[in-house]
């Protein structure tokens, strides 16, 4: 394993040291307890008085989700997880307190078990101490259960979407009931798809856990290696494009006329230069069946330690997800314009 | 009728402390198969820190149970802090300040750390979960209360069932968790956690059964 | 190779089709003649009349390099070669005329034979069509060369750190020979060195053109693999720290007192996780010295593909720099506040 | 004495052409050894653009050449495209607009390839690069014109020189381009710049004596 490490399992912290003396401008790291040490990663200026707090957290290994994501007008707070692992409940519970400016929390995160479990207990444990906290869970990846299973789904990329939506929202004032409906409009407006190239190594293991054989692909790959929906020989840029619109497209599904927000995010390791490459092929295909484009994101904005390969994110805008799209950001991981 | 003195605890604790290290290994091997193969890491991560913490000082049962769940909760993340988590202090809250932990009492912490389980998952028998282990526990030593067995005998009927119930999830197809994405593909292999909370009954058994010896 | 590429000889026309796609709100792909059909990037409102134009150029592979750093307040256009080839000297010349708003080109890159062969034969056109064009050659990467051969250094990712002030001088309505004169200076500031995990695989030849043993990892390598100055077992991130500090604070040398930017850049696959970790570890070697960090950049900012490793590099900054370091910026890869 | 007719040029630049094209695989090996194994690829890009460009046209042998050094200048970045751009663009300037190339004449061309190669470059003869094809190449023509040779014997001896001098860069130390960085590694092997150099000038001088036959 060819990496940049001291001990792995002290990773996740050195991690935060660096990222918090890197970005003091942006962010700070929170401790408040002796039981988690390693603290919250809360905007700056947070808790600020009259806003609601947007929460986010999940586990590591997915830069520059999800820390990358705390800063003006996007998250308040982010609970930082092992790789590959959910925060712990406490965790969630100090980010709440991080964010908290009186009105209310929205803690919008990803459907994983783990993270709904820990959202859950935290949520229990605020709830006593008068914090009002109301959730969206992100289920954006159309690969990870059928459509009439939704609530089974996976978040993936998609879930940057909803954080800008629902920070933008809450930036303008929005109320708790306002920014948790408008995040859950961009969620329930957005679909993902991935397709994962080779396998990414966990620094505590040391070698890869799952395994993509050279010369084939995985389609639908989850975040964490979960299998796909297929595995096939490896495709063209333009045909890993259209199996991706194919899936994504008809799930929700866009049509002619529509307005959307494209999201190509790489899965690590994939050098950037194939992602626009993708992109072009994605956006040709979009043309074709006359959807259009409103703004589109190139990057490694969700990625999976060193994996490769990409996401497809799609999101359907009215004026109102616009505005808030449109609205100038800075995080570590997103900043605009 | 046998009964376990609450202010004997440290023993018990440790005991279930040294088998999640001795199986670190071999449950990190076992979520390998079908999950992330981090199940021995988390496990011992949790146990460790909780042994750590508990040093040289003495402990009644539930009290150990209560801040070893709370460990778990507060420092390990994932799906096993909030789950054992929950179990541990669920079970701590029913025998909480007792003199001593009778069979039927015991039965009341299980049961209580079930229903805890039963409320932050959607997990039951035959799903492929820790469920499958802890459930048919609960009920063989129901069973063995009905029939009047003691103490010592109902713990080894617990284990025996945790046993078949943990084995039992190798036919099964899992429903939750990482592996639930595999469908078919799960079956064939234990569950991780199924193990894992076979291997802390049986610690949390033997060591029960020595200090009422 | 699990790489998403159509034909691997088309490459860099369908990124760049892609990349002005995505970003029509900061660059446009400007062709100007039929023998160069790719064209330049440009920003979006190159050239500005009255304004120094401020041009750099070299081979692709490198994202966000170069044409990620085309935009406001950084370079007016960028010349964009094969991967890792120098662009043509048309491509140049073209890159000066889209940038040219009346006050001269500044033209910033890197010192690569190739990129000086063509940069001048460019210039010599330029000339000819009443284009004045004064240059700058990065030579920052103190693994390529002795010290009493700076000459012959490579221009590595410090390059980012003199467009960034080059740029930053132009804007504020610098001069030629001052935007000259202050490149040059932060270039003259500037040292990198990378350590190198693994090699990286050009698209069109399919497998990895040079070596590195898992278990070991090159000190010095350069942006095309080429050969560092020591090949010695995988260390730490604490002990590849030290050796990068070790070897481009006494270069320079950099001193107690001496306030400094400092960039962390992945070289294209390695997790921007572990980059934190690293850059946590130079931190504390540059306070145990006395440095002090006046800014810091972390991430992908000069990659080679889908090489695993990381490159460090210091500038010293006075108050001119300082000031040019801070002001905003939009371009792909940079982003500022 | 013998003179290639300018307008004969097409045959010559289409045998160069296809040397090229037919060492592409044998170029990028070379290179790959101590380079970046690019150099047949982006030499057969650029000849084969030119091939093309020309299509059936016919073409003086200097106007070709300055057609191929375009290309090569314009469409191949890296280094080849304004060493081997810049080469032939000279060499097409000195015989630009005659009817007939002589010896002499062919000299003042070489000579005029080399001069403007020396004043993009630093490398000379030794340097481990294709100054140490084209200048040995260009020193045998001086010779036999002063020997008083034949332009088809000339060429003979400018191809050998050629050959020796790309030969010669096997025992050499890069100090430019890439393999430069190698230092002492980069012994034994030969430069792929000197290689493809003796390789179009082999065709060249084969494609000129065809048309002097
Ligand atoms: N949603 C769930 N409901 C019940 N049990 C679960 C659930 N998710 C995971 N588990 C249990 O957790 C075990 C895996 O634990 P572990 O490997 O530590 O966590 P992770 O799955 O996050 O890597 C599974 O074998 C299963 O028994
Ligand atoms: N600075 C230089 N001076 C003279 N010749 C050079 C120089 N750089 C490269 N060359 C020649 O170019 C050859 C390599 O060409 P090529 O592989 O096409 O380009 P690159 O080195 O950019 O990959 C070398 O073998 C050498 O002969
Ligand atoms: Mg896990
Ligand atoms: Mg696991
Ligand atoms: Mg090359
Ligand atoms: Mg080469």
């Amino acid at each position: 394993m060819q990496r940049i490490l001291n001990n792995p399992d002290n990773i996740v912290d050195e991690m935060l040291e660096g990222f918090a003396k890197c970005h003091g401008d942006i962010v700070k790291q929170v401790i408040t307890s002796e039981e988690n040490t390693r603290g919250v990663i809360a905007a700056v200026d947070a808790p600020k008085a009259g806003k609601v707090g947007v929460v986010t957290g999940g586990g590591s290994g997915h830069k520059p989700a999800f820390i990358g994501y705390v800063g003006k007008n996007m998250c308040d707070a982010a609970a930082v997880g092992e790789i590959c692992s959910s925060p712990t409940a406490l965790a969630f519970l100090e980010a709440f307190r991080a964010a908290d400016g009186g009105a209310g929390i929205a803690c919008l995160y990803g459907n994983y078990s783990g993270d709904n479990m820990n959202v859950k207990m935290a949520s229990k444990m605020a709830k006593r101490e008068g914090l009002v906290v109301k959730t969206v869970i992100a289920n954006d990846d159309v690969a990870s259960a059928p459509k009439d299973q939704r609530e089974k789904r996976r978040g993936v990329a998609g879930e940057i979407l909803m954080w800008k939506c629902g920070g933008a929202k809450a930036a303008l004032g929005g109320s708790l009931d306002e920014v948790i409906a408008t995040a859950q409009k961009a969620i329930d407006n957005t679909r993902s798809v991935g397709i994962g190239l080779t396998p990414c190594t966990l620094p505590a293991v040391g070698h890869p856990n799952f395994e993509i054989k050279p010369g084939t692909m995985e389609v639908g790959i989850g975040h964490h290696g979960e299998p796909g929906i297929e595995v096939c020989p490896l495709e063209t840029a333009a045909q890993m494009a259209k199996r991706m619109v194919d899936i994504v497209v008809p799930d929700y599904p866009y049509q002619a006329g529509d307005e959307v927000v494209v999201l190509v995010s790489g899965l690590g390791a994939t050098p950037v230069m194939e992602l626009y490459v993708l992109y072009n092929e994605i956006d040709k295909l979009l043309k074709a069946q006359g959807i259009q484009t409103y703004r589109s994101y190139v990057g490694n904005y969700f990625t999976s330690l060193d994996m490769m390969g990409a996401t497809l994110t799609i999101m359907k805008v009215d004026d109102e997800l616009k505005e808030l799209i449109d609205m100038d950001a800075t995080s570590v991981g997103f900043r605009q314009p | 009728m046998a009964v376990v003195k609450n202010e004997n605890g440290r023993d018990i604790l440790l005991s279930m402390v040294k088998a999640v290290q001795d199986n670190k290994q071999y449950l990190g091997d076992v979520d390998g198969l079908i999950g992330d193969g981090d199940h021995g890491m988390n496990m011992n991560k949790g146990f460790t820190l909780y042994g750590k913490q508990l040093g040289d000082e003495k402990t009644t049962f539930t009290n150990g149970l209560f801040e070893l769940g709370k460990v778990l909760l507060n420092k390990i993340g994932g799906s096993m802090g909030p789950i054992y988590g929950t179990v541990f202090m669920e079970m701590a809250d029913q025998g909480d300040e007792v003199e001593e932990i009778d069979l039927q009492l015991f039965i009341n912490m299980m049961e209580a750390g079930l229903e805890g389980l039963y409320d932050i998952v959607d997990a039951r028998p035959g799903d492929k979960t820790l469920v499958d282990t802890l459930f048919p526990a609960l009920e063989a030593l129901k069973a063995a209360h009905t029939q009047g067995r003691d103490f010592p005998d109902a713990l080894d009927d617990m284990v025996a069932a945790a046993r078949q119930g943990k084995d039992s999830t190798k036919d099964l197809v899992a429903k939750y968790g990482r592996s639930a994405r595999l469908g078919e593909r799960s079956r064939g292999v234990l569950d991780a956690g199924a193990t894992s909370c076979f291997i802390i009954l049986e610690a949390m058994a033997g060591g029960m059964q020595k200090t009422m010896e």
